[in-house]
């Protein structure tokens, strides 16, 4: 190419800078002076912006390329290069990444916007944009890698971030240690991450090791070995995009600030997984075994969490566990290598999840953080806008034509089938069903129906402009961002499968009009059922329900929460406490003092032979002197 | 750039040292005097560095005969792999007169002596050289500890004391036999550590040998489960000492198995390689489990820094290029990480005068310089991307997979299981409510600020851009893999193995 | 013949000057300092004399004299001088010493000068009836010195101890040369050492039992371990200065008339060198283990004696490999001598009146109110312990060399583990010294310029043995 | 004939070391002592004859001269000792020990 490709490496760097900026402002001025919180706020919006704008540049010079070569790259520098391990500082612009950076930087910066309103009025301010801009990048630079180690980096950096923002209220210890427990379930999944790469390195690295070239040899690769690493790399994504088992961080997560919840653990950071899937699909297509393997946890998350879903009456939580259950979709989508719909359907999830996010986000901001659903009710009339924009995101996830998540879910579903994954395609239906249930279960909780606290709701009142214009805008979005990949049937021409087609292997189905048709019905019934059910025990407003039997066992999430703590981590403690008070003393270092102890013994007791009466002296001599000769008499003979 | 560079910096500390222990000076001269010398050994290894040009051979060699009859001489000489713990040393020292100025007058002597002494031990290119030096280095962190030592401080001192000692007796015993092998092999008496090279030696004497030094080193690094006297020691040292112990001079029995051990006993050590290799992850399993269950800082740190050392070492077992070259980066980094936490662990102390975690907390709102700084340096050590931890584990955990892969996979459990205790002391120092010992903290003063700003971004830079390091490293550690030694045969012995089912390549 | 003068003028210098202060002695014009720098001087100007010989003097490994009685090499040179400095440091040692304790006299002073020359001449001797004859010459000024304190049951008992003692293995020297000449019909070790060649040495039970008495009695003197008991008793009675006389210039001696006695036939060392090899073992770990136990720092010295015998013993084992005979065991000797004379000068003028303060616990805190004696202190034990870069190491590391050329692994990690159990003993006196705080003030001796000043120059000796180790 | 002057002289030493721990006077210890150094002077004139030169009795006169002096320093010792203590019993003296 000759056009400089140089903007790339700008992309994350603008965020980044923007971070390292806030933070040094802080902490110069902060002894000092108090800097109005706007000025932060501003400043934290322009890096976003910026990457947004290259984003846009990005996408129109890929639009501009050839089909068989639409990808461009830009090396930094040469990261490090040990032996045959060569690495670069190096980012990749395909159409997968292109797609991806436009809505991270678009969702990314009309968060920082909101959160602008949302977080007036907390003191720690510039912290927040410092770590929200710091995201950002490592976000981008997941995103734009051009080697699994690059975007490993990005990878960390965002786990990083979500760490500091999920304990961001670090006064209150159940913050700080869902932060731990989001990082170090993270990191579970990283060593995943890690391993992999290391396989994959020493089947291939040496050949060089971006995506480009590991694509070009992955053919060396043996069967076997493929699946190794495919698996070794999902362990990553479902640490990452929270899968089972590994999935039990999110719902902690949503102990951070919601504009967070809504950027971090809805949005973007918990689609890298599927992203880094989508990326590695060079390989994934070699072996049928990890795909199924990817799918079918995919679609048992997105079964459990939206079981899990139906029965939280903290409105976040909700959120949360149809996160977690879309996410699933997306792997099964990636599962069933269909790879565009999968990325599609986290095309789509990123605005409508953001929007019901941002728009509870409204809510919890004037209730004056009140989370739980019982005690709202009838906030319509209160707040219009945020009522009519999250209506639109909750139609979209429940999958409603023609909302957004109803076509890409329906992609998901229909590709499922059409590749013969029966069971994985009726979950879906299932899952799509009770989606449509929880979703309108909240909406109609905190919306509908009287006020329950009636002294709340009097101080009730619109969220201010700065919050509502980001969730009008999501809220076009979460409309018409089903219409990039309309399908045939309904006379479109799937613009993200094409566009996605020369980076990720999708598998067509060959396309059958009946097929998509029956799909198409049942996702709709599906949804209509849904509603019906929770209009029916809702709609009029409802008193907070008491859980028995298996709906009691689903409201505590079937106590995994429970079981992991007490079968992993009281273990891990208990064992690290025996190690420092049993093992270490008693074990490690006993020889050591042992051999003191005794060596003080014997000096006491050699004591005793230095008698003082010099016969005794005399005697050692004539002792030792028969000794000697009595050896030296048997070594004569 | 002149002449007997290395010597200059090895005896301009040392003779300030003494001069320092006998002259009557005030304490703040004597700081003045440390922070002086310690930044001209710094511009001169700047010099050496700048100097450098990575060969892969021995630089700056400085050659002077002192026992012809045995060929022992002083033998000076530097390469890539000495290079880092050198600068490691030279760059980190000055800091500690600044940040810690109410001590003795001995405490900066001492200081003084063992940066001397170590840059000497890493600058030996002559067995009985490196060994004199070795053992002068524990003489000042003997009396720094004995004498500026916490409460229980004898016992301590004593136990690193003796079990050091009898380490190194025993590599005293291993290099003479090394120096008679020699003899009878080439019939000239010399103790040059590069002839030893020239030894391939197998046996059970040869055996013995190889477990003389490694016993000597293992306690030096300290490698499972000749750590003991470690937590200890580090718990009751004066600051300055523990970050020396655990910065530099634990890096030094890392450096001595490189260094002496793989080139003399390349078939004995590739035999015995997989289980030291074992040895080094139990300990980092070890340690960082023992570390969760800590209620002091310092004794926690102390844990942490040796779960590092293990992976360490199973770097240096791993034998191939990553691993090792991974290996020296991570010295770099532990040294800048783990031993930049103990510089903080010792502010904490000093201020809040308390060394037990559940008296502090909230620690982030009182002091977020602080706290930014102990988080960077907590992030490295827990090998995060873009921080220098990171480049050196990913590197060791490459090498170790190819290695052996059980080796790889528990050596990455270390991602893991740092975070957990590394977590778990930011959360209870740094957030959370903050308690009466922690209320009044004094945030860094700009003085320390600045004294910590040059690590810090260190951190950073080699994280984010550590090709020119490496560059100056990889040439030295390529070495021991050009040959077909018996270390290389071994190493290759498994890669095959592995590569193997990875690939269908077929060349 | 001239030649032989000039070769033994050091033992001439010093006997004659022994014989001129006893007569001196008589007249009571001449004071005891006068005689004590008399005395010093002797030593220091035959230490010139020797050095000038060692350095320039003829290459020969061997000049023997009066018919092979006696026999002037390297190793004996270096003997010499090592004696010749003890005696040299003993005399400044005593100076200050005696500031304290008023039991001095100018005979004291000869008789470190008789001591000195029976030491000399046991350097040399290559014969049983002189080496009888030095080995008394010496022993007899040794039992005075002992004992000179007459007012001091201790010093009283200690002498009959030695006295006693002593005979009893002269007497088994005596028997043992008595049966070596029956067999070999010479005393001579020359021809003793053609006659075992010759004849075999197990064949002939007068050679093997004779030669097994002799090693018994040298065995004695050099304290190795079923013979050690005397010497921690004995170095008790006597008085410091003494006590780092015998410890060094009588080893020395002792070791060089046991290594001439082996080294004049492959045959006898070839015989003996199992046991050797047992004895020093046991020393090494007897002389450990009973230090450990000792309050006093005269009898821990003592007992780190017998370990350091136990070394001397394994360089005796090792006798064949050395370039120069006997080179290691001098240059440990040396390096041995250097620091122990430190320590026994410090203390003789730290001990105080009567030696009150000889235990670990009275130094407790010495660094606060003495730093550099403490330091002084800490450097001679650290070069006893063999620690770099003190001449203490450089021994060790001569004598594991050695051994391991020999063949003798087993010896040389024997010897290292032995030392790393010495360790703690060594260490423990400079744990007192600069980590406990004091409990007295060190005010009520006044270091006599003297002693400071030799034990400073011992100081710089141990440092200087080591950098520039004389290539023996 | 040589012979029996030699199986006595080894029965003198013998008696001498017996005597040295056996007995606990001072005196009778250091004359026992002296049985063994004469014992060795009765070996060295029989080997003297049996080797037909005269090293043996030069040796047996030193020895004698020898013993003679360690005789008198003997004595400077018990009365010492006897000024002390007024006892000669070896035993008396174990200060030193341990």
């Amino acid at each position: 190419m000759e056009h400089s490709t140089f903007y790339l490496g700008m992309i994350p760097l603008y965020p980044l800078l923007g971070a390292v900026c806030i933070g040094l402002f802080h902490v110069l001025t902060c002894k000092r002076w108090q800097v109005p919180p706007l000025v932060y706020g501003l400043l934290a919006c322009v890096g976003p912006a910026m990457s947004f704008f290259l984003a846009l540049r990005v996408f129109f010079e890929l639009r501009a390329l050839p089909l068989d070569a639409r990808f461009f790259t830009y090396k930094a520098f040469t990261w490090f290069s040990v032996g045959d391990l060569h690495l670069d500082m190096g980012f990749l612009a395909d159409p997968l990444s292109g797609l991806m950076l436009l809505f991270v930087t678009f969702i990314g910066t009309l968060i920082h916007v909101y959160s602008i309103g949302y977080m007036s009025g907390d003191k720690s301010y510039a912290k927040f944009f410092a770590y929200m801009n710091l995201f950002l990048g490592s976000m981008l630079i997941l995103v734009l890698g051009d080697s699994p180690v690059v975007m490993f980096v990005g990878w960390e950096g965002v786990g990083l971030c979500s760490y500091l923002l999920i304990s961001y209220y670090s006064e209150d210890r159940d913050n700080v240690l869902a932060g731990n427990k989001a990082f170090i379930v993270n990191r579970i999944g990283d060593l995943g991450f890690v391993l992999g790469m290391g396989f994959l390195f020493w089947a291939i690295g040496s050949h060089g090791f971006d995506f480009l070239s590991l694509k070009a040899n992955a053919h060396m690769m043996t069967e076997s070995s493929i699946l190794i690493v495919c698996l070794l790399l999902f362990v990553g994504a479902t640490g990452k995009s929270a899968q089972i088992p590994l999935y039990v961080w999110l719902p902690d997560a949503m102990a951070g600030p919601t504009p967070v919840s809504a950027l971090i653990h809805a949005a973007t950071m918990v689609t890298a997984g599927v992203y880094m899937v989508a990326r590695f699909s060079f390989l994934y297509v070699e072996v049928a075994a990890a795909g199924m393997i990817v799918a079918w946890i995919g679609i048992l998350t997105a079964l459990l969490a939206a079981i899990f879903g139906m029965f939280q009456d903290d409105i976040k939580k909700v959120l949360a566990y149809s996160t977690v259950s879309q996410l699933g979709y997306m792997f099964a989508g990636v599962g069933v290598t269909a790879y565009s719909a999968g990325i599609f359907h986290v095309f789509t999830h990123a605005f409508f999840k953001a929007l019901l996010f941002l728009g509870a986000g409204a809510v919890i901001y004037v209730l004056h953080h009140e989370q739980n659903i019982w005690k709202m009710g009838g906030l319509k009339k209160k707040m219009p806008i945020t009522y009519c924009t999250m209506l639109i995101g909750a139609l979209a996830l429940a999958g409603c034509p023609p909302f957004a998540g109803f076509f890409s879910k329906d992609e998901i579903l229909y590709s499922a089938l059409a590749n013969g994954h029966f069971f994985i395609w009726l979950i879906g239906v299932l899952v799509a069903a009770m989606t449509a249930y929880y979703t309108f279960r909240m909406i109609f909780v905190v919306f509908h129906g009287q006020p329950r606290d009636q002294q709340a709701y009097d101080h009730a009142h619109e969220a201010p402009l700065v919050m509502t214009v980001p969730l009008i805008i999501l809220a076009i979005g979460a409309l018409f961002a089903g219409f990039y990949n309309l399908p045939a049937i309904f006379g479109g021409e799937q613009m993200i499968s094409h566009w996605l087609a020369p980076s990720v292997a999708d598998q067509h189905p060959h396309d059958s009009f009946l097929l998509e048709f029956f799909v198409i019905a049942t996702s709709v019934a599906a949804f209509a059922f849904g509603l019906w059910v929770a209009y029916k025990r809702f709609g009029k407003g409802a008193e907070e329900p008491v859980f028995t039997g298996f709906a009691r066992f689903a409201y505590h999430k079937f106590y995994v929460d429970e079981l992991y703590d007490a079968v992993f981590v009281r273990p891990y403690k208990a064992i690290g406490a025996e190690i420092s008070e049993g093992v270490e003393p008693n074990m490690t270092d006993a020889p050591v003092t042992g051999i003191a102890r005794l060596y003080m013994r014997v000096g006491t007791l050699v004591k005793v032979l230095q008698s003082g009466y010099v016969r005794v002296y005399a005697i050692y001599m004539v002792l030792g002197l028969g000794i000697m000769s009595f050896i030296l008499s048997q070594s004569l003979n | 750039m002149f002449a007997h560079l290395l010597s200059v910096m090895i005896f301009l500390p040392i003779v300030a040292g003494l001069i320092l222990l006998f002259a009557p000076l005030s304490r703040t001269t004597a700081r003045i005097v440390g922070f002086g010398v310690s930044l001209a050994v710094l511009v001169l290894s700047i010099d050496v560095y700048a100097g450098f040009t990575a060969t892969g051979k021995l630089e700056f060699v400085e050659y002077i005969p002192w026992i012809p009859s045995l060929g022992i001489a002083y033998h000076l000489g530097i390469d890539g792999i000495s290079l880092f713990i050198l600068m490691a040393s030279a760059v980190l020292l000055p800091m500690v007169y600044v940040l810690f100025g109410t001590r003795e007058k001995g405490y900066y002597a001492n200081l003084l002596l063992v940066e001397g002494a170590m840059i000497g031990a890493v600058c030996a290119a002559d067995l009985v050289l490196f060994y004199v030096f070795w053992e002068v280095m524990l003489l000042p962190v003997f009396f720094m500890l004995g004498l500026y030592g916490g409460p229980r401080k004898i016992p301590a001192t004593l136990k690193i004391t003796l079990y050091t000692i009898a380490g190194s007796l025993l590599m005293l015993a291993a290099l003479a036999y090394l120096a008679v092998q020699y003899h009878a092999l080439t019939g000239e008496w010399s103790f040059s550590i590069e002839k030893m090279g020239l030894l391939d030696l197998s046996g059970h004497a040869a055996a013995l040998a190889l477990f003389g030094f490694m016993i000597a080193f293992a306690i030096k690094i300290p490698l499972f489960p000749f750590h003991t006297w470690l937590p200890d020691a580090y718990t009751e040292a004066p600051t300055a000492t523990t970050f020396v112990l655990s910065a530099i001079m634990a890096k030094i029995g890392v450096y001595g198995v490189i260094r002496v051990v793989m080139p003399a006993f390349e078939m004995e050590f590739a035999r015995y390689a997989l289980f030291f290799a074992y040895a080094g992850v139990i300990g980092m399993m070890y340690c960082g489990l023992t570390a969760i269950a800590q209620k002091d800082y310092k004794r926690l740190l102390a844990f942490s820094s040796a779960s590092h050392m293990g992976i360490i070492a199973v770097g240096v077992f791993s034998m191939n290029v990553q691993a090792l070259t991974g290996t020296i980066y991570q010295i770099v980094a532990h040294a800048t990480s783990t031993g930049v936490l103990f510089l903080f662990a010792g502010i904490l102390e000093e201020r809040t005068r308390t060394r037990s975690i559940n008296d502090l907390g909230g620690i982030a709102s009182q002091a977020p310089i602080f706290a930014l700084f102990f988080a960077i340096a907590m992030l490295a050590s827990v090998g995060l991307p873009g921080t220098s931890g990171f480049i050196g584990e990913f590197l060791i955990i490459l090498g170790a997979l190819k290695f052996n892969v059980a080796i790889g996979v528990l050596t990455g459990l270390s991602l893991i299981i740092g975070v957990c205790y590394m977590l778990w002391l930011f959360q209870r120092v740094f957030f959370e409510k903050s308690k009466t010992a922690s209320e009044r903290f004094k945030d860094l003063s700009p003085v320390e600020s600045l004294a910590f700003v040059p690590v810090i971004l260190l951190i950073l830079v080699m994280g984010i851009y550590p090709h020119p390091f490496l560059r100056k490293i990889e040439p030295s550690t390529a070495q021991y893999f050009a040959a077909a030694t018996p270390v290389v045969a071994q190493a290759t012995t498994v890669t095959p193995a592995l590569a193997a089912d990875l690939t269908t390549e077929k060349n | 013949m001239t030649n032989d003068f000039m070769l033994l003028f050091p033992v001439i210098l010093v006997s004659l000057g022994a014989i001129g202060l006893m007569l001196a002695a008589t007249s009571r014009c001449v004071q005891i300092e006068q005689a004590a720098w008399a005395c010093g001087g002797l030593f220091g100007f035959a230490f010139l004399v020797q050095l000038a010989a060692t350095l320039t003097g003829d290459q020969a490994l061997y000049s023997s004299l009066f018919n092979d009685i006696l026999v002037v090499s390297p190793f004996s040179k270096a003997a010499s001088l090592v004696i010749l400095g003890c005696g040299l440091f003993t005399v400044c040692s005593s100076l200050s010493y005696f500031k304290k304790n008023n039991f001095s006299s100018t005979e004291y002073y000869s008789l470190l000068l008789f001591a000195a020359s029976g030491m000399l001449l046991l350097t040399m001797t290559r014969e049983l009836i002189s080496t009888f004859i030095a080995l008394e010459i010496m022993s007899l000024a040794i039992y005075i010195l002992v004992g000179y304190d007459r007012d001091n049951v201790l010093s009283t008992e200690a002498v009959m101890k030695y006295l006693i003692l002593g005979a009893f293995a002269g007497a088994f020297l005596t028997m043992g040369s008595a049966f070596v000449y029956g067999a070999a019909g010479s005393t001579k070790f020359a021809l003793i050492g053609n006659f075992v060649a010759t004849t075999g040495f197990l064949s002939n039970p007068a050679i093997l039992a004779g030669s097994f008495f002799i090693l018994v009695a040298f065995l004695f003197k050099a304290a190795a371990f079923p013979f050690h008991a005397w010497v921690l008793d004995v170095y008790d009675g006597a008085s410091m200065p003494i006590t780092g006389f015998m410890a060094t210039a009588l080893k020395t001696a002792i070791f060089a008339v046991f290594a001439n006695f082996l080294l004049a036939d492959s045959g006898l060392q070839q015989g003996w060198v199992t046991f050797l090899f047992y004895i020093a073992i046991l020393s090494m770990f007897m002389g450990n283990f009973i230090a450990i136990g000792q309050n006093s720092l005269k009898r821990m010295l003592a007992a780190s004696g017998i370990v350091h015998s136990g070394y001397l013993l394994i360089g005796l084992v090792a006798l064949g490999s050395q370039p120069v005979p006997g080179s290691v065991v001098a240059f440990y000797l040396a390096a041995y001598a250097a620091g122990t004379l430190g320590i026994f000068s410090a203390l003789s003028y730290l001990s105080g009146k009567g030696e009150q303060w000889k235990n670990f616990d009275d130094f407790k805190g010495l660094a606060k109110t003495k730093p550099y004696t403490a330091f002084a202190i800490s450097i001679f034990l650290l070069s006893m312990a063999g620690i770099p870069p003190t001449a203490g190491f450089m021994g060790k590391l001569y004598i594991i060399l050695a051994a391991i050329q020999t063949g003798q692994i087993t010896l040389a990690v024997l010897g290292i583990v032995s030392s790393i159990v010495a360790m703690w003993y060594y260490l423990r006196l400079i744990v007192t010294m600069y980590f406990h705080a004091p409990e007295r003030s060190f005010a009520e001796e006044c270091p006599s310029r003297i002693g400071t000043v030799s034990t400073l120059v011992l100081v710089l000796c141990v440092f200087a043995i080591s950098l520039y180790p004389i290539a023996l | 004939m040589i012979h029996d002057y030699l199986v006595l002289s080894v029965i003198l030493f013998c008696l001498g070391v017996v005597g040295v721990f056996a007995r606990r006077n001072f005196f009778t210890v250091f004359m026992s002592v002296e049985l063994m150094l004469n014992a060795s002077n009765l070996a060295f004139i029989a080997f003297a004859r049996l080797q037909q030169n005269m090293d043996g009795h030069v040796l047996a006169l030193l020895i004698m001269a020898v013993a003679a002096a360690e005789a008198a320093l003997a004595l400077a010792v018990v009365i010492l000792l006897h000024k002390q203590t007024g006892k000669l019993d070896t035993n008396v003296f174990s200060l030193l020990k341990g």
